[in-house]
């Protein structure tokens, strides 16, 4: 038992801190949000050519670096601190991880292949437009025509899906419900009949897309898994993208902490650093606690979450796991960002001042894959019912 | 204590219902629901036009007194008048910070020529004024001023120089009135004047501040040598303080009942959502829109305790009024996030590019600030505890 | 539109202030709370000869002082400050109501008269042991016989049921569900096969019984109202009786507010006054948001109940009036006892300091008469459904 | 990272597990899930006979170092025992002030005559400690200390006056460590020294405090010429504070995680009444149950952390240990309003006159004392923004 990174792990996050903090400063992230593509093709070039993040945890044997997701979670972070904007969390950690949990190795060596090369952006597309992030928010259809398959749909809160070159989407059987029923399929966006449609966001750092599917058919190859039998499999991507999410909240709480002891440090009024007065450093406190506690969420959840990738013992943890971190990470990043705020008062009402790019990434993400409420009754469920 | 109203009130409100409704439509029928909080920036010139439509029948400076040109109200019709006018979703006034606070400065501390300046343009609804108060180191701290007056005796004129910040409506105001230093020895709130300053000259540039909204409500105004005459300084240099304080009080009045209608009408908005994408049937969601709705209600009786207080003369601490602004900022902030988690994850997506707000999401931003202006909760409550409860005060800091 | 105290209404609040700080100090509830009646006669009779409380606000017709529930309210409210211990609540509060109301004009002139004189205590029953203070509540049942009524079952948190001379008694019609099938009636205590219990309690300032009821027989002249039509005088009376619950609740606010302040104020920590801190003053800020907020709640709920017991123009606002006040004091109540207990430290987890006396009442009057989640959900019904 | 235990390590889990299953019968079967907080009154003999069965089975002192009596278990090995102990429902531990705290401190600080002395006495389970820090007017302000100490050098001995408050098991226990002055002219933190007293002895009454659960668990130390030897003391006169802080620290160890068994067996009977009840279909109960339940979750990651951390070398703040009594305590005081709610309006029945509290609610009232003592919430606030944020220090006060 050892529950503290290795000097390997530490090693990683300090590497990631310092490349962030030179090329995803406040200047670098406000330019790129101001952008319909939403990042930087140069700094994404760098990410995949100097940093090789986009294969961090993908096995060696299909070109990928073969660490763990204790690793990835670590790097999040940070890139959640410095609101990196870039196609990581679709591209690695959507479509990556549906390669690596449901893809046939001929899927996984030819797209995970090219995702490590840099070459291939994607994402992950299921939920038609509903606050409930199960099953049930699966409306987009296939239907089996001779050996293809013809799938139907829309889709809502893409990520990056305008600019993904693929996407991993979900569809039902025709007239299936729940979790019946359910396939997975690889498409490449340039399909024709797959439309993308950007979605402009108040979290503009992170956009989404709305995809249409019509009538689009595609061959048995594009079948990632048991066509029907496909929602497990997709509720443990979704699950450990989740975990992926949760730690980059995390990194925002740091930061939000971080900017705001620096400013209420400097601050005076009424002849006084601001940081002197109990008020503000007893919210302080709270923030560092919900920090604190947020992060021992999302290192816990990392180790199941490799252990979910591996299949091996504590694996039926996830779904917990995944709850667990992400309804306390993004309640705690909500609470974190709003008390920032207030402590900064007027200017952090300003769009000059960074502290609102953190409040809106706070909504966004804790509404992403399910906010709190949701992932409490998904525990309630299991608890109680 | 009683809750109805008399019948003459009763017909004083239909009198006010009738008019709104016969006169807010044709040109001014998409002001509705404009240029409240958050949204102060859009259609200015119009809702000048409206101002002076207003005031052609009588309904600017309701509660003033009917010497000054005001209509003489009583409280209750005050109310009224201020429910109604919400209730039908009149546009946020552009006059207000005029009438509601400029007016009843000069009414109360100002000398009977700067009555008869400035008085008149307020009630015509054609000369408009904003605020100079706020400074970048002043915040809280709202003694902190830094802009200085200097009495330039040969030419009759004080001249100003600084900055204020956080000045809503800046552009379209014809008037100013600015809390400066008139010794510039003093500190704190001592050595201060308030000043009534015309905006439209060369010693004055107004830049305005881009919000976490994207749009810009509030300026920054800066003077450079900025002029007044000498006699539009509001009571003696020195007294700043105690004229801006009178004017503060002010600030918590009948209006309360209207800026509640406002909110009623954002509550409305977030529970047609809820009803819409089946956020309703959510037990949680539930809870949060009946306590937004309870808490709403309570606003209201509280309201009526302060303004029945009001008229009581024993000038006993009002409790119930020391609270308020705390109590409905914070109201106002969690209505914020309840309309976005109503939204759920469609809270994040924009009407368009580049970055236009639906109104549930600019409120939501826009609230933010409800807590840290006029006084951050953090103020509110050493204020509550200091003046409502007796508890020691915050010692001040010698160096920093 | 006068939403202040009238000198009169003043006046009132003052002479309940004064009485009740002399009569129902520390010792003197200690003194009553240890037994098991819960009250002592003596004081009783001084409330009934010398304040009339028992008669506030019945008609002058039936021998009341005739004032109104705002009269009623306001000495509530010092009750609740004072932790008076008696039968007031459930003897006016809950069966004077009861008997306003839904009684007939000769139950009202035999037993109004009665309890005027202040020889009766009584009681309302109608909860068989719910969290679910609605219709459902009632499971204790009536039949016909011949021109008599068999009444059967069980009830639970019957306000001092075990002292109380009369006991109002709801049951609902063998096979009947929901809101029908309703009736009242009046039951002397020693009424052959009426059983009743104490049941020992946390906050033993106020004592709660439970009452059991085998195959007692009424006749006619015990049926209160329209037999089987009665829940919407029953849910009338209980709305009203929860107007004066809130109210009590707002003089404990009061009361820990005061106490606080007081104590604060003279502890010493760090050669300062424990007062002096923020952290401290902010908490009693809040705590004063909170009593404040609630008074206005109880005040305005107050007029309304005076409305609704003269069938006036804004009767109709009761139930919601009555949830407003009581989800908003409940919570006020609770989280007001909870900073005191917290500001007064070790002490104020004595059994000798009183805060734990207004903790165990905030708590068992949270959950009387329905908790603030509860009245939410009330609340929630006739806004969204 | 990883989560699991080795082989070795999960060897000795059975280990544990089996001796307690197989020793924690008969006599002792009444002892289960008995003493913990709030319930530290009961059966202090029947757990001392316990405690003694303990040491006979090498389960005492399990992380003490073997040459002093211990079992020198890893950190992993007492994570385990505690673990184990809790999940058996083994009784709270009469010994564990001398075991957690006396013997640490003296272990660490204490001479060679002083462990030879007292040592033994605590890993057999024969001698019992309690704790004399606390004083009326201390509270938050620990050095706030007014017990004094003489020297009378022509007895040998030192003698004690004052009073220590919130003392548990004092009336069972042999050995009292007490911060008292040496130096009356000193304040604060100066000054003090750290004694070895036993209970034994005219000097010393011991008077019970009634709690808000109608029970005494804590009492009140009166020292009245108290004595000890000349010897009985830990460190130099004036060295008491450096002894006393160093002991706080091993408070923060090993034995949080089998804290947080018992939290589990307490949120385990909150959802065994939810589900008896119906309170388990309540969305909103069902809320708090799973947000109990993730932080509970959490606390043991958090404490996995901690614990990992400390076999780090490099003196780094540890911000989760930091944070740990202020997360803990809260939730734990949340988890007993979870528990009356749970149970509705039969949250106030008592199990019988005239004050038998069910275990929940007597959970519920207890744990309102745990974010009071050891550190207030407030305070432990103060200490993570000045230590672990480097925020400016609370001014002391000089007169009041």
């Amino acid at each position: 038992m050892e529950f503290a990174f290795t000097q390997e792990q530490e090693m990683i996050r300090e590497t990631a801190a310092a490349f962030l903090a030179e090329v995803s400063d406040s200047a670098a992230v406000r330019r790129a949000m101001a952008t319909e593509r939403g990042y930087e093709p140069a700094l994404w070039d760098r990410v995949c050519g100097e940093m090789y993040w986009q294969a961090i945890h993908v096995p060696e044997e299909y070109g990928g670096m073969g660490l763990g997701y204790v690793e990835l979670v670590a790097t999040m972070e940070q890139m959640g601190r410095f609101l990196l904007c870039s196609p990581f969390f679709a591209t690695v950690c959507l479509a990556g991880n549906a390669l690596r949990v449901a893809g046939s190795k001929e899927q996984q060596s030819r797209w995970l292949g090219q995702l490590c090369e840099g070459k291939l952006t994607a994402t992950l597309a299921f939920n038609s437009g509903s606050s409930d992030w199960g099953a049930d928010a699966i409306t987009a259809t296939w239907r089996r025509e001779g050996d293809a398959y013809v799938l139907n749909g829309c889709y809502r809160y893409v990520i990056d899906g305008h600019t993904a070159d693929l996407l991993v989407i979900a569809a039902r059987e025709e007239d299936s419900k729940g979790e019946a029923g359910i396939g997975l399929f690889l498409l490449p966006a340039a399909t024709a009949g797959v439309e993308c449609r950007w979605l402009p966001t108040m979290d503009q750092a992170r956009k989404q897309a709305a995809v249409r599917i019509t009538e689009v058919s595609v061959g048995t190859e594009a079948v990632m898994g048991e066509l029907g039998q496909s929602w497990e499999a997709l509720a443990r991507v979704i699950d450990i993208a989740t975990i992926a999410l949760a730690a980059e909240q995390v990194g925002g709480c740091q930061q939000l902490l971080d900017m705001t002891v620096a400013y209420t440090s400097e601050r005076v009024q009424f002849n006084r650093t601001i940081a002197s007065y109990q008020a503000v450093k007893h919210k302080a406190a709270d923030m560092m606690l919900r920090t604190e506690v947020a992060r021992s969420a999302i290192y816990y959840a990392a180790c199941i979450a490799q252990e979910a990738l591996e299949g091996t013992a504590l694996s039926g943890e996830l779904s917990e796991a995944a709850s667990v971190a992400k309804s306390y990470c993004s309640d705690a990043y909500f609470a974190v960002a709003g008390d920032a705020l207030q402590l900064f008062g007027g200017v952090g009402f300003t769009w000059e001042y960074d502290v609102h790019l953190y409040l809106k990434r706070a909504k966004s993400s804790e509404h992403l894959l399910g906010n709190g409420t949701y992932h409490r009754e998904r525990l309630a469920c299991s608890l109680l019912d | 204590m009683k809750l109805s109203f008399s019948p003459e009130d009763e017909l004083f409100r239909d009198q006010v219902a009738t008019w709104l409704r016969d006169n807010l439509a044709g040109e001014f029928e998409k002001l509705k629901y404009r240029g409240g909080p958050g949204d102060e920036h859009m259609f200015p010139a119009e809702r000048q036009v409206w101002e002076q439509k207003l005031a052609e029948g009588g309904w600017t400076c309701v509660g003033w007194p009917r010497e000054y040109g005001g209509r003489g109200c009583s409280i209750e019709q005050q109310v009224i008048f201020f429910e109604e006018y919400a209730r039908a979703g009149a546009p946020g006034r552009v006059g207000h910070i005029g009438e509601g606070l400029a007016g009843p400065t000069i009414i109360a501390f100002g000398t009977e020529e700067q009555k008869r300046k400035y008085l008149p343009g307020i009630v015509a609804g054609t000369q408009l004024w904003c605020q100079g108060y706020s400074e970048p180191s002043a915040g809280s701290d709202l003694a902190n001023v830094k802009t200085r007056a200097r009495l330039d005796e040969a030419r009759g004129k004080w001249l100003l120089n600084g900055q204020k910040v956080w000045t809503s409506l800046a552009h379209e105001a014809d008037f100013c009135f600015v809390l400066a230093r008139t010794d510039p020895d003093s500190v704190a709130h001592k050595g201060l004047g308030f000043f009534l300053v015309a905006m439209d000259q060369p010693g004055i540039e107004v830049r305005p501040i881009e919000q976490i909204t994207g749009t810009s409500e509030f300026n920054e105004v800066f003077f450079d040598d900025a002029e007044c005459r000498a006699d539009d300084i509001v009571g003696e240099p020195g007294d700043g303080w105690k004229v801006a304080m009178g004017l503060l009080g002010f600030e918590r009045g009948v209006s309360t009942l209207g800026q509640q209608m406002q909110f009623q009408n954002e509550l409305d908005e977030v529970v047609r959502f809820a009803k819409g994408n089946g956020a309703a049937n959510d037990p949680v969601i539930r809870q949060r829109i009946a306590r937004a709705h309870a808490e709403l209600k309570i606003m209201r009786y509280n309201s009526l305790r302060m303004l029945s207080g009001q008229s009581a003369s024993d000038g006993a601490l009002q409790k119930e009024a020391l609270i308020y602004k705390l109590f409905w900022a914070t109201w106002h902030r969690t209505l914020g996030e309840l309309a976005m988690d109503v939204l759920g994850p469609e809270c994040d997506i924009l009407e368009g590019a580049p970055y236009a707000l639906s109104r549930l999401q600019s409120m939501y931003l826009f609230v933010r600030s409800d807590t840290i202006y006029g006084g951050t909760n953090q103020i509110q409550r050493n204020i509550i505890a200091e003046r409502g409860l007796g508890m020691p005060r915050e010692p001040k800091g010698t160096a920093r």
